[in-house]
């Protein structure tokens, strides 16, 4: 029984709720939960906001293709991957990737695969919108980096 | 014909949305070669300085995939999202 | 500010509890939660319950060493660890690893090294309790692998 | 006076949870041979056949470490919890 949850919705997500629904399977051994958040580094709170867009006809197909890829590699017993869209402050949540199987590699290591992937291959994009205006992020060559670890 | 779609960054700069094509080009090649024809912004960004991204009908495409009649394209930056 | 959370204890713990004394921190844009489960992966449900023997002197000091040796490492906004000891039947939760931090590598990573030391390193014991009867886990090799990665 | 604890399989096979020497050995080898030479099931569990663990005073040791006055030893099979 494949148990993938694939959700993009404005609303914020309840981690605590997405786990539950693994309970009382006694073949999962290992749960591991990312969780992305807005985040703000700079001392003065500059950061009012973060606009997250996408691309609706392309999201969930991105997002359904990256998860039957990790399952094509790993042995997985459930898969959720959550991604908030719109208006985002400071602190709150943006993304959930869950992941349970019998082992704990296996659960951390698809977790950040799909992690990597998403952040490179699903069709979002942040617009940050500050004191001092609004502007769209960059990609980084950081993550296309994480990605391309997989792909040798 | 072909419907394109702008989206995020590339859609403010372009100051387009989206847009139709009665006559679609045969390749993902041919679709920019014609947008950076205009010239102006649309030179700018898709005429080789800056990345860009492309996908026909959702999915992620290469600049020689051929494009199908009646097909969505789409062109976006470099995603940001997680 | 360090925000560590370190407990043995034989009740049951509360993930979303855990996760939510992060809230409202902007600086944290990465969490991982790792939740290890008693898991039975026999066709017949064999396992009636795990026994989590500990060596209660030693625990909690072996824990915080361990929680130290990963703060010298990373950048960690938090890290909570929650091991469980005593009678746990199939499907209960037995440990949870949280770290959180403003990068999403150093959250993961940090909490692979915590569980990786942690299975290596610090006085748990499990006793299986089966149909069949009883008997004491037998360590596994690919653990011990798992830690001197981190070593290297 | 130096107190022993036995943890987990050990403590059951051995048959005893702790113990007290009223002369301490100086090092974890010297302990680990006096235990040895008891024979039966410590000969067969501390004698080279079998992984052990030892811990002074809390603290993970090797078999060259000294132990001081007043420690408590620990000695228990490879942990396995996580």
């Amino acid at each position: 029984m494949q148990q993938d949850v694939i959700r993009v919705q404005s609303a914020d997500f309840d981690v605590a709720h997405e786990y539950q629904r693994l309970a009382g399977q006694p073949q999962i051994g290992a749960v591991v939960m990312f969780v992305g958040r807005v985040r703000d580094l700079s001392a003065n709170a500059d950061l009012h906001a973060l606009h997250l867009e996408h691309y609706p006809a392309m999201t969930e197909r991105a997002l359904q293709q990256l998860v039957q890829a990790a399952r094509a590699r790993w042995q997985l017993d459930a898969v959720t991957i959550i991604h908030r869209v719109g208006r985002l402050a400071p602190a709150e949540q943006i993304v959930l990737v869950l992941t349970a199987s019998p082992h704990r590699d296996t659960a951390y290591e698809a977790n950040r695969y799909l992690m990597d992937y998403l952040k490179t291959a699903a069709p979002f994009w942040k617009k940050e919108i500050t004191r001092h205006g609004e502007a769209w992020v960059e990609a980084r060559a950081s993550d296309e980096q994480a990605r391309a670890r997989w792909e040798t | 014909m072909l419907t394109i779609l702008y989206f995020a960054r590339l859609r403010d700069v372009l100051g387009c949305a989206s847009e139709t094509l009665a006559t679609p080009p045969a390749t993902v090649r041919d679709l920019i070669a014609l947008l950076v024809a205009r010239g102006g912004v649309w030179q700018a960004e898709l005429g080789g300085a800056r990345v860009f991204r492309v996908a026909i009908n959702q999915e992620m495409a290469q600049l020689d995939d051929a494009i199908p009649a009646g097909a969505e394209v789409a062109i976006f930056p470099p995603v940001t999202g997680g």
